[in-house]
């Protein structure tokens, strides 16, 4: 061994602080915007920051942050899913009808998380070892659960779900289970994509997939668990989403998957791959609950509300650029 | 000693053609067995059959004596065989200390990642390395080649390597990192670890080899230890024939200035260029890489236009503010990166050579096919491209091949200027002579040449002038009888800074 | 740089002038259309008939179909929602009761114009004798529709109509300003004269809706003209959008919303549940337009006091019913009654509309009886 | 041509088997299938996403995509309103001034892509919301409707027997094709796709075809908004809803690349027929439309695996 032939070991130089909050910039844009809306909506109307609101804001679109914690990690894989919403709506549609039809409780919460694992495992079969890209298995997907659901359930409605279904409705300590649903999963999954193995194959194969490859990561295998993975996601959000209600419409949402698409972007997680958080996208999906909230609060027509949050995205998305390229 | 790993009359093909016949080849503790060939030869198969990525169809692996046989890399990377690839497989996004632990990182108690521990190691493996200024927590998209390098070797030693495969470690490094590169390696071997060797750049392997291998034609051609061997046996080894002299630059009359910078820059890249190229003439630009010579190419190429100063061409002043006008009026730009900004691999190399010319061959804009096809048919013949037609896929072309239809496309665009930005990089010994001989040929056809190299032989052999280039300013310049390896290299190396991006 | 720093200005502008538009507009928009609307009497005494001639259109050349078995399709405006689900179900019983009917329900999965033009169109070639319709859009359905009359199709409508020439029939579940008046009048009653109260619609281009709401406004104004209108806000046909539209009222109006309107069967339970899940049972009151099996729950437990809503199985079931006696030549132009069934007679109104009769409130006392 | 001349012909060689194969079968299911006047108004359903599809074919193949042409539709469709009814501008003006303004949108979407280097999916991803929330906010939901007798001609007409919109169709069809077949600009197009860097470092104008291209997307999407107004005689915010799915699911069953640089407007024009034909067909034969849905996913998932599968020996 002859280590250290040449000079003492320098100090590395540190990282410029602001250099690190660029590589966590997103996360703080979005909180900051958050924070700013908050302030701004709740001076002009102070009800908006009462509890029952911020509650509403967390609560009603949990199931949309849920989703969007295994659209970031498919993403992240260098992938995408455009059925999710699909997707959704089905597993809600499987639960809310094992529920009524006298199955134990437990097996209609369970029941889309595996279905949800099954079905995307597929999907991430057709990606990985057919090499069909991402989109075009997703978008046949899309398809084929939607008119699928329909053609099963031909939309009837399911009522008289029991009483003790309805999970999205329990509170701990005050605070509605999809919050809780909402902050811990984003919490271990965030914990879980940077302290386990896994969780940096996942970047990895977003990164550089040749790479990964040659680094003895199983590809097409680890690409088959993530989209597994996000079906369990999908799975839970269909739970959240079915048990909101006493009823459960069963058709898909309209748009969902662009809403969750929407929310891992803006999220701060590259549509290239690689690099992301879902902190971010979480952020990401309570933003536009509290925008959509604010709208109403501050009167903004309905007629133009869609075109606010057009234009929130992009402004968004563009800081996002700007703040990627001061990074470089 | 007995070989750690020993390869014995292995053979493989691709969809029945030979990519290895027959090879047997070890590799001992401590020693550099360099392994050369010409592109196409089967170094690469070879090497990624040791690195369990291909398995053979015959033939034999053995390990310290063991027979054993690879399905996957996970395996050959457990028996103690580690790869430094030319083309570095790292992850952009990811950092250094998790690029060098990628897939067996320290765990916790809890199984849990532990990162205070891999940045611990990655920055003790880095240190071994002499490379204390790279930060282990940087982003590996930000650094540079030669620092990429350095990741990846931490990465190979971060797995108690016991045989090192290095695929031309030193192509894309300027000759300082190279130079660095060469001490590490030594450092290594002399720990004991076996070190597989692959180089075009014959100084190299005459500095660090133990034995040399040579392949042909996916053929065993011969082992010799370093002593016993010379430039000119090991070339014709590799070429099968002869080859003709190494520089052959021609004596050409110089003409009138062509292309003209008066303090040319562009944001703090490169600033303040002056020079003048006139036809006939060969500028070669030297310098480290980061030292602003890629970025000048860049700027007259219009890619980063100009921020400042002017450029004139044959006495006017142009603005170039974009490649396209940059080709139109006469400026030709043979890139750096070949596959990337050079070619579009996946297409046929009648529309790669046709690319630059589309306005050319089509009447009301529609491309005429059949002039395409003549005009491909006569650039592959006048150029020497080695290929099945027009229509094969240039990623099917071995990399002087690829190189030569990077310069036919650009020479047919009948360019005032020509600038070439490492003209011979990763190209095997055979190639490089041919491109060297067009160089000449163009310049005495009259067209005004710049070249960047960061092979100083190639500068030194070809150029006409030498222009030394150190952060971002041109800090010396040699004619042709002045420039030697001693006066260019202090010029590169003078207050050297190692402006690493951390 | 310039650029970058001109398109983010643009940006900022347009957001601005966006949202300052929208609170100009605020104060005077209430989500209804803007055609002319004919609030009913405050005390209920029905308008004079106004007799009309007959306004609808004719197929061309078509058979005698009379007493024979014909195919019909019903293309309602999308399917997979409760509402076209009982309208569907209504028309199957018909069509068994008659006998001589093979009738199917198919349809977009959304309400989508173009693709319910392109469900007709198709049912055109593949020759049908009869088709029913709930359309997107009256006028946007209505070449269609004609082009069905032309390949001697019998044409009926229900629930949406049409243009009158497009069609031959249509079935009207109740008179918009009837409706408007059952949703005001029981608001009222719940929350008093001057209560506010804020709507739940589904989207603000639903034909239908934006009838509704503007006749309910005029005749808000007409007859309970101390009622304060907060505001409507849209929430597609998603369940889920729905609550937290509603739930979002809830909180930003606080005390000051005594009531909450829900104009679609999607809405109504959606926003019963908001109030249910607020703890705001008996302070904010929900009236609306919805089937009797999604309100169960809260009206039982008191939480929503009435429901208005024709029976959308006797919709679909007097559609169908009309459609058999047109294409039986039993129904013609001029007549002012139709027989329909177990539904007995029905008026013919406005020259060619059949009337189902007035909406139905459903209350905790009636609400069991039903289950659709 | 393209570079991949013979893996795209194959593609487009099992893509039209399938089709006879689909043509024939649906034939046999139902004998008012193969009738001129249904094959005709099959080509009039089919107009609008096919103009959007012959330039998204154009977008696809630089590697990009446009999510954003089913809200530019809605948006024009709305302006070819106000433009004519609330502003009082005669009709052809009007009608012009729209598709411009779904140029417009185009450059717009161009300008995000190109200055900001945002990826295309989130660049027309915002924009999808924000070009329909402009169309609701200027309609106030109000839909106009009464137009001229003569501008129905466009979209419920027929000139020789053949609807207006088929002949706009066809031509385009054969504009498109023209250009990206035999152009330099189509060979830009697919260099762009290929390797952006190096149609750049070849002295491409990658930026300005891009620009052109998104426009030109914005422009037909606009095209297509005034002729949907002509065929339902009204405007309403919400039209083109969803367009955008079924114009990328022609174009990848088509064997355009999602990936960029491979993709012909022959295969565009195969996967146009065979959706259209798909929904028409299986409705005569008696599928409901929810049933339609299913195997038009599951076409397209087969089509691709299969073409993979027929031409993985020909990937170098």
């Amino acid at each position: 061994m002859s280590a250290s032939l040449s000079t003492a070991p320098r100090a590395a130089p540190a990282m410029r602080p602001w250099k690190r909050i660029a590589a966590y910039g997103q996360e703080f844009i979005l909180l900051g915007a958050i924070l700013a809306l908050c302030i701004v909506v709740g001076i002009v109307n102070p009800r908006f920051l009462g509890a029952n609101n911020l509650t509403n804001i967390f609560a009603g679109n949990a199931y949309i942050a849920v989703a969007a914690i295994g659209m970031s990690l498919v993403i992240i894989s260098g992938h995408i899913d455009v059925a999710v919403g699909s997707l959704i709506g089905v597993l809600a549609t499987v639960s809310g009808l094992l529920a009524v039809n006298g199955y134990p409780i437990w097996l209609a919460w369970l029941a889309p998380i595996v279905i949800g694992v099954i079905v995307n495992a597929g999907v991430g079969s057709l990606v990985a070892y057919l090499r069909i890209p991402s989109i075009v298995v997703t978008l046949g997907m899309l398809s084929i659960l939607k008119g699928g659901l329909i053609s099963i359930t031909s939309g009837a409605w399911i009522t008289n779900l029991p009483e003790n279904y309805l999970i999205a409705q329990f509170r701990l300590f005050g605070i509605p289970s999809p919050v809780w649903f909402m902050v811990i999963l984003t919490a271990l999954v965030a914990l879980w994509m940077r302290y386990s193995a896994f969780g940096r194959t996942i970047y990895a194969i977003g990164g550089n997939v040749e790479a990964a490859r040659v680094a003895g990561i199983r590809v097409e295998r680890s690409t088959v668990l993530v989209f597994a993975i996000h079906g369990a996601f999908a799975g839970i959000a269909a739970v959240l989403f079915a048990t909101q209600l006493q009823v459960i419409q069963s058709t898909v949402p309209p748009n969902l998957e662009l809403t969750v698409i929407t929310a891992s972007v803006v999220g701060g997680v590259s549509i290239l791959g690689g690099t992301g958080t879902v902190i971010g996208s979480t952020l990401a999906a309570i933003l536009f609950a509290a925008i959509a909230s604010s709208l109403i609060f501050l009167n903004v027509s309905a007629y133009w509300l869609r075109s606010v949050q057009g234009l929130l995205i992009l402004i968004t998305v563009l800081a996002d650029m700007a703040r990627r390229r001061r990074l470089r | 000693m007995q070989p750690i790993l020993a390869l014995d009359g292995v053979s493989k093909s691709f969809a029945g053609v030979h990519a290895l016949k027959n090879v047997s080849f070890d590799v001992r503790p401590g020693e550099v067995h360099a392994l050369m060939g010409e592109n196409g030869a089967g170094k690469s198969t070879l090497i990624k059959v040791m690195a369990g990525v291909h398995a053979p169809d015959s033939g034999e692996i053995h390990v310290n004596g063991d027979t054993v046989r690879f399905t996957s890399p996970r395996e050959a990377r457990a028996a103690g065989i580690a790869t430094v690839y030319q083309e570095l497989l790292l992850f952009p996004e990811l950092s250094v200390a998790e690029n060098i632990f990628l897939g067996h990182a320290p765990r916790t108690t809890m199984n849990a990642l532990d990162w205070t521990k891999m940045r611990n190691e990655a920055r003790r493996l880095l240190d071994d390395l002499d490379s204390h200024d790279l930060d282990v927590d940087a982003r590996v998209g930000s650094l540079s080649v030669a620092n990429r390098q350095r990741v990846e070797i931490a990465k190979a030693l971060s797995q108690d390597a016991r045989v090192l495969i290095m695929d031309e470690p030193t192509a894309a490094l300027a000759d300082a990192d190279a130079r660095r590169l060469m001490d590490v390696v030594r450092r290594l071997r002399d720990r004991g670890v076996a070190i597989v060797y692959v180089s075009h750049r014959m100084p190299e392997i005459f500095a660090l080899a133990t034995r040399v291998t040579v392949l042909r034609d996916g053929s065993y051609v011969g082992t010799s230890d370093i002593g016993d061997i010379t430039e000119a046996d090991l070339v014709s080894m590799m070429v099968g024939r002869p080859v003709d002299q190494l520089y052959p630059k021609a004596n050409v009359d110089i003409g009138a200035p062509v292309i003209e910078l008066r303090n040319v820059g562009f944001r703090d890249e490169v600033e303040d260029i002056s020079f003048t190229i006139r036809a006939g003439e060969i500028v070669g630009i030297a310098g480290l890489i980061g030292s602003g010579r890629t970025e000048l190419a860049l700027t007259i190429f219009g890619i980063t236009p100009a921020t400042s100063g002017e450029i004139l061409l044959d006495g006017k002043p142009i603005a170039i503010t974009s490649p396209k006008q940059a080709r139109d009026l006469g400026i030709a730009y043979v890139p750096e990166d070949r596959g990337l900004q050079g070619l579009i691999k996946s297409q046929t190399i009648r529309e790669n050579l046709s690319l630059p010319l589309l306005d050319r061959i089509s009447t009301a804009t529609i491309v005429n096919r059949a002039k395409e096809s003549a005009l491909a048919r006569e650039l592959i013949k006048r150029f020497g491209v080695r290929a099945r037609g027009p229509e094969q896929r240039v990623k099917q072309l071995s990399g002087g091949n690829q190189q030569k239809v990077v310069l036919a496309k650009w020479v047919a665009t009948e360019p005032r200027v020509l600038i070439m930005d490492e003209p011979t990089r990763g190209i095997d010994v055979g190639a490089k002579a041919e491109i060297h001989a067009l160089m000449s040929r163009l310049a005495a056809q009259g067209l005004a040449i710049l070249m960047i190299s960061s092979e100083l032989p190639e500068v030194l052999g070809m150029s006409d002038r030498v222009l030394v280039m150190n952060n971002g300013r041109i800090v010396a310049e040699f004619d042709r009888a002045h420039a030697t390896p001693d006066s260019v290299g202090t010029a590169m190396m003078k207050s050297e800074t190692l402006a690493e991006v951390a | 740089m310039m650029l970058k720093k001109s398109i983010a200005l643009a940006l900022g502008l347009g957001l601005g002038v966006s949202m300052c538009s929208g609170v100009a507009f605020a104060a005077t928009w209430t989500g209804g259309d803007d055609l002319p609307t004919n609030p009913l009497a405050c005390d209920g005494t029905a308008a004079p008939a106004v007799a009309k001639p007959y306004d609808g259109g004719e197929p061309t050349n078509a058979p005698d179909r009379k007493g024979k078995p014909i195919k019909v399709v019903d293309v309602p405006k999308l399917i997979g929602i409760g509402y076209f689900n009982a309208t569907s179900k209504g028309i199957a019983d018909a069509a068994k009761e008659l006998g001589n009917v093979e009738a199917k329900t198919d349809g977009p999965t959304q309400a989508n114009i173009d693709q319910q033009i392109s469900f007709i169109d198709n049912y055109i070639t593949s020759g049908v004798d009869g088709i029913l319709f709930a359309a997107n859009d009256p006028v946007a359905i209505a070449p269609v529709l004609k082009k069905a009359l032309a390949a001697g199709i019998n044409v009926v409508g229900y629930d949406a109509n049409s243009e009158p020439n497009a069609r031959q029939w249509f079935v009207n579940q109740a008179e918009f300003n009837g409706i408007g008046k059952a949703l005001v009048d029981n608001m009222a009653k719940e929350i008093g004269e001057d209560g506010s109260f804020a709507i739940v619609t589904s989207t603000f281009t639903t034909p239908n809706q934006a009838r509704w709401i503007s006749e309910m406004a005029a005749y808000q104004e007409k007859c309970h003209p101390k009622m304060k209108w907060l505001e409507t806000v849209e929430a597609q046909e998603d369940n889920v959008l729905s609550f937290n539209q509603a739930t979002t009222l809830i909180n930003k109006h606080g005390a000051d919303l005594k009531g909450i309107f829900g104009m679609t069967s999607v809405a109504t339970p959606a926003s019963a549940e908001a109030v249910t899940q607020a703890g705001q049972c008996g302070k904010v009151a929900v009236i609306g337009l919805a089937t009797p099996n999604a309100m169960k729950p809260y009206v039982e437990k008191d939480c929503v006091k009435s429901v208005v809503l024709w029976n959308p199985v006797d919709l679909g079931y007097a559609a169908m019913q009309v459609l058999r006696a047109t294409a039986d030549g039993d129904l013609k132009a001029g007549a002012t009654s139709v027989k329909a069934g177990k539904l007995g007679e029905l008026q013919v109104i406005n020259g060619s509309e059949i009337l189902l009769g007035a909406p139905y409130t459903f209350t905790k006392e009636n609400i069991k009886d039903f289950d659709f | 041509m393209t570079a991949n001349f013979r893996s795209l012909l194959r593609h487009e060689t099992i893509l039209a088997v399938l089709l006879v194969l689909v043509l024939g079968a649906l034939a046999t299911q139902s004998d008012r299938f193969f009738t001129t006047a249904n094959l005709l108004n099959q080509g009039r359903l089919m107009a609008e996403v096919g103009l959007v599809a012959l330039v998204m074919t154009f977008v696809i193949v630089t590697g990009g995509i446009d999510l954003s042409v089913g809200s530019i539709l809605g948006l024009t469709a709305i302006l070819l309103g106000v433009f004519w009814q609330n502003l009082g501008m005669p009709l052809p003006v009007a009608m012009v001034l729209a598709i411009i303004a779904g140029g417009i949108g185009g450059l717009v979407n161009g300008l995000i892509i190109t200055r900001f280097k945002v990826p295309p999916l989130i660049a027309t991803l915002a924009t999808l919301a924000l070009y329909r929330g402009l169309a609701e906010g200027i309609s106030q939901a109000r839909s106009v409707r009464g137009y001229p007798e003569w501008f129905y001609v466009l979209g419920q007409g027929d000139v020789w027997g053949v609807p207006t919109q088929l002949w706009i169709l066809g031509a385009l069809v054969i504009v498109a094709g023209v250009i990206l077949g035999l152009t330099t600009f189509g060979r830009a197009t697919y260099a762009t796709g290929a390797n952006e860097t190096g149609a750049r470092f070849s002295g491409i104008g990658v930026d300005r075809a891009k620009l052109l291209i998104y426009t030109a997307s914005g422009l037909v999407a606009g095209l297509a908004g005034v002729i949907f107004v002509s065929r339902v005689s009204t405007t309403r915010s919400d039209m083109g809803t969803g367009l955008e799915l079924d114009v990328i699911t022609a174009v990848v069953l088509g064997g355009t690349s999602i990936f960029g640089g491979r993709g012909t407007i022959i295969g565009t024009v195969l996967g146009l027929i065979l959706m259209q034909a798909l929904k028409n067909g299986l409705a005569l034969s008696g599928v409901k439309g929810d049933g339609t849905i299913v195997v038009i996913g599951l076409v397209l998932i087969l089509a691709i695996v299969a073409s993979n599968i027929f031409s993985r020996d020909g990937e170098g």
